[in-house]
């Protein structure tokens, strides 16, 4: 199963968008540096990852969460890891791809 | 496991080379092979010498460079993306008639093969990038 | 005038737009910046650097009033989007709409973005 | 599988990944070219880079087949969206939907991307 | 009265979105680099451009635009420049804001 | 008229610094002033001499230099933006301890205080960047 990886703003670029149009049922979607911001609840994009997490499982990286300073808005549901946990997702997963 | 990394952006202007580095670190503390970090377009920036960066930030460079002295890592810079940006090693800068060299410890320059190559013998290849 | 329109820590450009803003204060020029899009990120409270080895930056935010830097526009439409309010913020700011942001940048002799 | 989602021109990404698809297929990889969202443009005909001073890569794209990447993905939807046609690109290419190329992707050993 | 350089894809980021919400009436707005895109007919994109000709002026490179093999897709209205036509746009407005 | 003109990113792999380059020729060939261009943030990047691009591609840091030569340009670095990347003169490599140096001619290395002190000069500020 596949891991995809979005380091960018869902609001600045289509990463994110992009992204969430070419998943397969079961893959792995992790949100790092500005990506987080994918991960918040209450904003215009949250609900197409809503929809996004009945097909796929949506993680993000806890250190980049806490340098924004968004870890109280973050939406029920999303894994947290740190980068061990990245470096298991990256194990588990194949292939990976970075949404640049 | 065998890991393949590769960097597409320089030392602070992105986010990128500081998680390719956190990466990097915590696959190798797992007890994970890692292959070949590869350094191309802005990456190869991470690997000038000359870089002396504020006492209150972190040293992107001498980062990788102690990381690839623990570990033994390889820490390849593409040549042409290299040449283009002013990064060199004593050889290129003999071979271009160029008074200086500036690569940093620990980080050698070859060609895009080594990405190529780095590819095929590991099982996951992990992109840091804009 | 300074405008912000990119998130924090993912790229460099909030850390030096702000070495910026400060440098300019200190040349007793009349400063406002602007916070929009996704510039409005670099305002939130409880930022907290540690665990990506980054200089917190944040906090200089708060250091403006001290340069006598008072004008700082934020726009009220990106901060809905993004679902923020006012009470997320490091720094008191001035919540403009998109076309009363768009009437004090006309007003300007020179914008910088970074 | 190289996949290309920039613009050419403005950055450099399409330029550097293009030498790397070629640099694949010179080590006998069963190489594929994927070109969706804004890596639709660097597949479009007449380019003339003359007035701006760089190189005109977008001809290295018809020695593709030169070098037997025959594997050309190009997104359907990518395409429409930016008002071009299969008429306007420089070589065949299979064009497929955003599912089947996301099936592609699933399939690969390597997915590279700039 | 204000110029506005854009330089980056309307698909690819917000920059031309949120630079025509805060345009003033007979400003201009110049694209430039991989903005030229948004100078295009036919697309996804294009009506939001159409719209917003009614209130300001819209140029493009014309190098730019050849670079990238769009010359006979521009949309009718858009004028085109060189880059002495974007100094003297320069020169002829106040003040200049690039969205980066 | 007076145009000063801010670099943000660096050669090749943003075009920000060739249309900087087109635009900053195109405006001295109309007989306007320049102010400075300042280079920021990556922009520094295009002060290096030890830069050797492909024969058939343009050379962007000679570019930068010969202009400033033809039309006593005034090309400023920012200090802070080059300790961290690397780009140093000879006054910066002494201060560091560095072995070298890597300014190309036609380049100086300043403070930010630069920038603010062109942009009340100039009649017109022009940006450049990603």
């Amino acid at each position: 199963m596949m891991l995809h990886t979005i380091n960018k703003s869902p609001f600045e670029r289509n990463a994110l968008k992009s992204c969430l149009e070419h998943v397969t049922e079961g893959a792995a979607v992790l949100l790092i540096e500005d990506g987080v911001y994918g991960a918040m609840k209450g904003t215009h994009f949250t609900s197409q990852v809503e929809k996004a997490m009945a097909k796929v499982h949506v993680y993000a990286l806890r250190q980049d969460i806490e340098a924004r300073g968004i870890q109280d808005k973050i939406l029920d549901g999303v894994g947290l890891v740190d980068y061990g946990g990245f470096v298991d997702l990256v194990a588990e997963h194949s292939p990976v791809i970075a949404w640049l | 496991m065998k890991f393949a990394v590769l960097v597409n952006e320089g030392p602070y202007t992105h986010q990128a080379s500081d998680t390719a580095y956190h990466f990097t670190k915590a696959a190798l503390g797992k007890g994970h092979d890692i292959v070949r970090v590869f350094f191309y377009h802005d990456g190869v920036y991470n690997a000038t010498r000359l870089a002396t960066p504020p006492r209150d930030d972190r040293d992107v460079v001498k980062r990788w460079s102690t990381l690839a002295q623990q570990y033994r890592l390889d820490l390849v810079v593409c040549v042409a993306a290299a040449e283009r940006r002013g990064i060199v090693d004593l050889d290129e800068a003999k071979r271009h008639g160029l008074d200086d060299d500036n690569v940093a410890p620990g980080f050698r320059i070859s060609g895009l093969g080594q990405l190529i190559e780095a590819s095929i013998k590991a099982d996951r290849v992990v992109v840091f990038g804009d | 005038m300074y405008v912000n329109r990119k998130a924090p820590h993912g790229t460099i450009y909030a850390f030096e737009s702000l070495e910026v803003v400060l440098i300019g204060a200190a040349f007793n020029q009349d400063v406002s910046a602007v916070f929009l899009d996704d510039g409005v990120y670099q305002l939130v409270k409880n930022q907290d650097t540690r665990g990506i080895e980054t200089k917190n930056f944040s906090r200089t935010y708060r250091a403006l009033a001290d340069y006598d830097v008072d004008k700082i526009y934020l726009e009220r439409g990106s901060l809905e989007a993004r679902g923020l309010t006012e009470a997320d913020l490091l720094v008191p700011v001035q919540i403009l709409s998109a076309q009363e942001l768009a009437q004090r940048m006309a007003e300007q002799d020179v914008i910088l973005s970074f």
